[in-house]
């Protein structure tokens, strides 16, 4: 252990320590920008200066020996500076134009893509699946990859009407950006959640468990003489908060859990405002190691809108162009009964109006 | 527990294809009885359809309630090593901007003392330690604090605060973001470890309405940079863009306005700036030519989050303007105002944006002192149920 | 009781100004002692700023038990002549068609039975014959019914079904709305007469898009009409409105069309008919010029209600097309599908919008057995919550 | 008595009847129509025909020797054919065009003004108010007297960007359209009803009472021995509706019942879909007979509306163009806590994105 006093409260480092040179130059004062290849930007500053940032694709859970890897990189052709982004690539910051194809060239052969800039698919933003969490209805890195895998051209290419952010979340926690991206996957349980009545008592508190249930279907309950609850099956739709707050209600099931798809959210105010993501497939199986109904679906779904929606068209923009009717009928998606939302806003999403295309 | 390597005919699938496999990332610390369980439980879940995890009883460090999510195997006697399996979230630089040494030190601390997996970063923002045990986060924690970092939040307190990368790497940015994600930070280093809230409160800073951190739809509170003078445009420039052939000004520009504000004669763009809603679609098509006004602010918007458990909510406007100038003074009082409103009526588990919801907008804002303004609102009530106050009649009288 | 008239110096400022007066109309029969209570009370509550009827038992005439709304003054010593002062609902003529013949005919028995004032007409369509007593409501009825004229609804029945003057007098009518609107009432006079249902239940017809009945706001089951095909078109008409001056084709037309499927290029206008949603704006604009297609039918929306108790409803779509040929089997299956259900499961007082929002739209569907289609939505869900039923495993095995 | 069986149960009578020759011969072959001047509408058919429709405005509460009045105008110029539209206008049916000024001529010598056509201010759709209504806030006929002697000028003119739809309604029950009109005026209460506990037991069914309560408001409590109820003042939002289903909660109140103001509502489908309207003014005090503040305020809201909207735009579509922000900030209105919907979809009316005018 270390010697001296222990410390507390110091908060992250400060940042500048961390900007290249040029950054701390021309702090405040880009002018411009381009995106001369996938994966490459060139930030132009009012002094003349260029900075150039080469974007790689990750798999987000990284060793340290990658990590290392990559600092290696950073020192041999940015003078150390590298950053990470909000979609969990990792930037290169090069000052010298020439190295750029270097780098790219070592970061492929490493086997890391460089990509996702512009009109291109970025990194799925994913949570963390069976590697990690206690409430996952799956897997995150294993559908991430076996996603990329299959949308890698989109990564490494600008030739989508526009950006298309995709995200994965393996409970309804949504950890992550689920509920506004262009295309999400979300791991979802479709079963009453088990209780463990001789544990319950012991584990949990009654008022917060009974508490946590949005839709009220947990009662208390004496079970052989014990205190426990009672859940009314035809209240609960499965979303697993009460599983969050007393791991006796046991919501993982190994044959009913799996995958829905949801598109046409965003957060950015271009154009239009911030949107959530809609449901447009209720269940998937959960497939492992590959998953190939839901990588199929979401591959036909990258499809059908980078045939049909136009130039700066998000996901979401194109729908709404379009309309939902026309949607299912391009995707050949079937439209059931759990795509109409009954839950407390439900009357605010039906068509209330005679606006219709025949 | 047999030192030979687990067998993932499974997992090894994913060890295939163009795209950077996790499992390689595992693999790379197949030598470690750690990496050996975490594979061998994974692979146990690609059989069985099912996770392996529990959470059990608070873990932390020393003085601090956040930082630390804990983490138990159920099949502890098989995978032993990972028993207990623990994540750290280290609060992560402003911008995600690190230099190679720094992220060197790291690595040997996490290497040292912990499943040497990370995520470079989580969702929120942090750093993620991915898997230790108990008895190690504390030399964890000091070995951190020691060159320089600190653990981020967990729990019902303020998490870890995230910025885009701003005027660092952005022509764009309003507002300076790491300074003010810094600011932030330090000033409220008790409320992001030790958890005194009735739930988890994000603050995400974003340069401009672009949006980069997703602010709107993860942050308690979203600060998103814009501006309230005119468009500046580089006339010359929307020639050279139209000239070239790679924008179609009418279309792609104007016509994409969502206020339709701006009009094309083929030679000048004219921009009505007093209908521009701040979009940046049309600097965003043109950023050699436009660029936002220099009277630069930001508006702060409250309440997103996901859906548990009233439904998932947006960030809505708060405050439509209001410059970023540290020590952010105005700022910080609204938020201790709305943290103190907050945690003393706020239920259990119910986020800010649930809370304002129960509450009101309209009582949330008289609570905190704050002036209703129509840009709060996407449109009036049209409801009629109006709780109209005694001082309604006082005023007539 | 004096036989000299009341003052009404307030009710008096009430006959100046240019637009008609209600209280002229009252003055018309100043001679009788009803009005004189009547014009009596009214001034007592402009004086008070408070209204002096109250409701009491149920009235109505034999066999019936709507169509009377009973009225009481809650001042009955001072005005004894409205002591009673009950209105019946008279069921209108389709599209409120009538010769002046019959029109004298409803006068001369309501001058006779009640207080000569009427409303041409009422919210829901009716006659209403404001003001009677009790032992009046039978005498009426007989008459009435000899002169081919009956109740409407009042209560927890189906409410007098209403019509926009459709076919007769407008040319963008999309079916026959008189027909219709007749068909149903005739069809359902027991329902109509005899409240058995949960709460109230109105069908409004409007034979286009513009809804002219305001059915979308005010029905529980409205019949829009519509096509399915291309706008008819006569081109030279279009060049001569645009030659007139009097439309802008471009900005009046193309600009303002909500899915921008139209193009103008000075001689042709050109409309991409599968992007139309049947808006009517530009037949609207030029009707000399276009008009509806030939394929046409309905859209059935269901749900509109006024504020109480859940708050105010639009309806909303419920059969997306429907032709709209006599004798209707497929939509009044469906209405006493509805109808049987509601009343089964509807809760006292629940308008069907409120109950099929209580049981969600999927359920409602599935129970009456019509299947789900997107053009009932305007998006999917946003939220997770998902009822999964039992099926879905069955399907997947 | 009648000494005929008794007849029930017969509906209205045909229609077909009613209709006028030309109307019977050119029944849906109607080819388009003009609007040649305010309140004349003419429909030609496929045959050639003309049809005259001459539209004047009534206060809706119409004494039989008015009806009288009518039937004799139709018998002089229209073979005895009328009709009465939705918003309650008469129409008078004409087929001979030379006619028409007389009629019209005639109608408003009699204080019947003609007009309510194209682009203008229709009769005002209204209720009974202190005429007849037993929880009305305030008096209908006499507001919309007031109102329409002011707007008069916008019936017999076509002035207007667009139709101008105004409504009235009494209470919160909004008999009529209040809830999508262009400018609706409501009546409202302001305070907690007074309970006549002596008389509850008698008159009223208590479960009825207390599900009647859209906030829950309403609690069962024993006064004075007797079972009765006690209502939570902070959950009372004056809606009315418990005095609806029982006479002795009672609603009324002189001193501090008065009138709202709501602005874009609408029902057609033409262009933007139907919408409800918003409240801009929360309260104006119930001041009879002739309102002057109501009338003011609408006044000034049509005179705003006339001078910014553009050609064809409604009500709700110019201030959708201009935003709430500005429409507040143009008509001098104040902004207050009131306006901000706290019901239960409050939340899908915040402005959930930084697309700002500032
Ligand atoms: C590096 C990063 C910020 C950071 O601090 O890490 C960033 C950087 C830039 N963003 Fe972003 N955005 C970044 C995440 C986002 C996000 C958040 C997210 O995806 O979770 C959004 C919101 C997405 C959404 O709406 O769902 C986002 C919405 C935009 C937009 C708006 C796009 C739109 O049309 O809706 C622009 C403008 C554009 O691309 O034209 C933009 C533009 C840009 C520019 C061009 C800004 C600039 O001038 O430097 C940068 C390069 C974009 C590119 O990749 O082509 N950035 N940008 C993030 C890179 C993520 C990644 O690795 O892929
Ligand atoms: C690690 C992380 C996912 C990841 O892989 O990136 C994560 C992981 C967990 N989240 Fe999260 N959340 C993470 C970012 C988010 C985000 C995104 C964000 O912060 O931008 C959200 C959506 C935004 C929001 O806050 O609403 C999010 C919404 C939730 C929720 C739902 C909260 C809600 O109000 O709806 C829960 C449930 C809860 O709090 O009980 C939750 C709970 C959890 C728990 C603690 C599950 C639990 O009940 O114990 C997860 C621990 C997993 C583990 O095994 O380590 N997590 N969580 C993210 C934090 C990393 C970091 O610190 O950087
Ligand atoms: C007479 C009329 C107003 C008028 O002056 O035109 C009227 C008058 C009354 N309405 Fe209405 N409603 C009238 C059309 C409407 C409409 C409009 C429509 O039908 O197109 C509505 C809005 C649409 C709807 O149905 O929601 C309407 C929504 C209500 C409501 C609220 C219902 C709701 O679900 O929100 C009530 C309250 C109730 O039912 O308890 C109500 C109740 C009443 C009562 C019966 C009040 C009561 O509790 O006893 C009123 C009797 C007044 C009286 O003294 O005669 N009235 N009422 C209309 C019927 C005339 C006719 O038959 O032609
Ligand atoms: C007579 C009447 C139907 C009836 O059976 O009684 C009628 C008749 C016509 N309507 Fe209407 N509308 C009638 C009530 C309505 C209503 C209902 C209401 O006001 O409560 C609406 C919905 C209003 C709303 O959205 O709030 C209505 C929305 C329209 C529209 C759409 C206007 C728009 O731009 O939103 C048109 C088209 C137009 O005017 O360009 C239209 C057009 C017409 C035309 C031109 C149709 C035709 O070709 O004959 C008729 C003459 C209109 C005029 O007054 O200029 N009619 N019209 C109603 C006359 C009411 C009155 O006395 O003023
Ligand atoms: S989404 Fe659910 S399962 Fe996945 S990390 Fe978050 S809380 Fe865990
Ligand atoms: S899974 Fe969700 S809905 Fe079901 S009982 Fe638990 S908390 Fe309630
Ligand atoms: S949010 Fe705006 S300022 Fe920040 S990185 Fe994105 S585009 Fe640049
Ligand atoms: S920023 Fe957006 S709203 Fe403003 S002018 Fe550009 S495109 Fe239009
Ligand atoms: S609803 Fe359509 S068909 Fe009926 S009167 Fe109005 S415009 Fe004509
Ligand atoms: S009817 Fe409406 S949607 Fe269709 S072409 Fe005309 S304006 Fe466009
Ligand atoms: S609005 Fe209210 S007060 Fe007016 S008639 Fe309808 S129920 Fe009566
Ligand atoms: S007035 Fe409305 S809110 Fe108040 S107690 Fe009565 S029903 Fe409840």
């Amino acid at each position: 252990m270390s010697a001296s006093p222990r410390k507390t409260d110091i908060g992250p480092p400060h940042y500048e320590q961390f900007l290249p040179p040029i950054i701390k130059k021309n702090y405040g004062k880009w002018l411009y920008h381009e995106n001369p290849r996938p994966g490459v930007l060139v930030h132009v500053a009012e002094s003349g200066d260029k900075l150039y940032s080469v974007r790689a694709g990750t798999p987000r859970i990284l060793n340290v020996k990658t990590i290392r890897l990559f600092a290696d990189l950073a020192d041999k052709y940015c003078g150390g500076h590298l950053r990470f982004t909000s979609r969990n690539n990792v930037e290169f910051l090069l000052t010298d134009e020439s190295k750029i194809d270097a780098l790219i060239e070592e970061l492929h052969d490493l086997g890391f893509p460089v990509g996702g800039t512009g009109n291109a698919i970025s990194a799925i933003v994913h949570t963390q699946g069976w590697v990690h969490c206690h409430s996952a209805a799956t897997d995150a890195s294993g559908v991430v990859k076996s996603l990329m895998d299959e949308l890698y051209p989109h990564f490494v290419n600008m030739d989508l009407p526009a950006k298309l952010r995709i995200a994965f979340a393996c409970c309804l926690n949504m950890c992550g950006a689920v509920h506004c991206s262009d295309i999400a996957i979300l791991g979802v349980h479709t079963r009453v959640p088990e209780i463990d009545h001789a544990n319950l008592p012991k584990m949990c508190e009654l008022p917060t468990l009974i508490a946590s249930c949005p839709t009220g279907a947990i009662r208390p309950a004496t079970v052989d003489g014990q205190q426990s609850i009672h859940i009314e099956e035809h209240l609960c739709m499965y979303c697993g908060n009460c599983f969050t707050v007393c791991p006796a209600v046991k919501i993982n099931n190994a044959k009913t859990d799996g995958l829905s798809i949801w598109v046409g959210g965003k957060v950015s105010n271009a154009r239009t405002e911030p949107k959530f993501s809609k449901l447009v497939i209720p269940f998937l199986p959960n497939n492992p190691p590959r998953w190939p109904e839901t990588v199929e679906a979401v591959k036909h779904l990258v499809e059908v809108y980078a045939a049909n929606a136009r130039k700066y068209e998000r996901m979401s923009e194109w729908v709404e162009r379009i309309g939902w009717p026309r949607f299912f009928k391009l995707t050949g998606l079937p439209f059931t009964k759990y795509h109409i939302d009954d839950f407390t806003h439900a009357g605010e999403t039906y068509k209330r109006s005679a606006q219709l295309k025949h | 527990m047999s030192e030979k390597k687990r067998e993932t005919p499974l997992l090894d699938e994913l060890e295939k294809g163009p795209w950077p496999s996790f499992v390689r990332e595992l693999k790379k610390s197949a030598d470690t009885p750690v990496i050996q369980d975490l594979l061998g439980q994974l692979e146990r879940s690609y059989e069985e359809h099912l996770g392996h995890w529990k959470h059990g009883g608070i873990v932390g460090v020393m003085g601090y309630g956040g930082g630390v999510i804990g983490r138990y195997s159920d099949l502890p006697e098989e995978f032993p090593h990972i028993a207990h399996f623990h994540t750290m979230r280290v609060n992560q630089p402003a911008g995600w901007f690190y230099t190679s040494d720094a992220l060197r030190k790291i690595c040997d601390i996490w290497e040292a003392h912990g499943s040497g997996i990370t995520n470079m970063h989580g969702s929120t923002g942090d750093i993620i330690l991915l898997g230790t045990t108990t008895d190690q986060l504390e030399p964890v924690f000091s070995k951190l604090t020691e060159i320089g970092f600190d653990l981020g939040g967990s729990g019902s307190d303020m998490r870890t605060p995230s910025a885009c990368c701003g005027p660092a790497r952005c022509e764009w940015a309003c507002y300076d973001t790491l300074a003010a994600v810094y600011d932030f930070t330090q000033s409220y280093q008790d409320e992001l470890h030790r958890p005194a809230f009735p739930y988890k409160y994000k603050l995400k800073f974003a340069g401009c309405p672009n949006d980069c951190v997703a602010s709107v739809a993860r942050a308690d509170m979203s600060f998103i940079g814009t501006w309230k003078d005119d468009i500046q445009m580089d006339a010359e420039q929307v020639r050279q863009y139209a000239a070239s052939g790679t924008v179609d000004i009418q279309k792609d520009v104007c016509e994409r306005c969502p206020t339709r504000c701006m009009s094309w004669d083929g030679t000048n763009l004219t921009i009505d700036n007093s209908e521009c809603v701040k979009c940046m679609h049309c600097i965003n098509v043109m950023p050699k030519a436009l660029r936002p006004g220099k009277e630069r602010g930001c508006t702060v918007l409250i309440g997103a989050k996901a859906p548990i458990v009233g439904g998932a909510l947006l960030s809505s406007v708060f405050v439509p303007f209001i410059e970023m100038e540290p020590p952010y003074s105005d700022l910080k009082e609204l938020l201790e105002a709305i943290w103190d409103l907050w945690s003393e009526h706020g239920k259990n588990r119910e986020r800010v944006g649930e809370f304002i919801q129960r509450v009101g907008l309209g009582n949330f804002l008289e609570q905190i002192g704050l002036e209703p303004v129509p840009e709060m609102i996407a449109h009036p009530r049209t409801n009629p149920y109006i709780f109209f106050g005694e001082e309604l009649h006082e005023k007539q009288a």
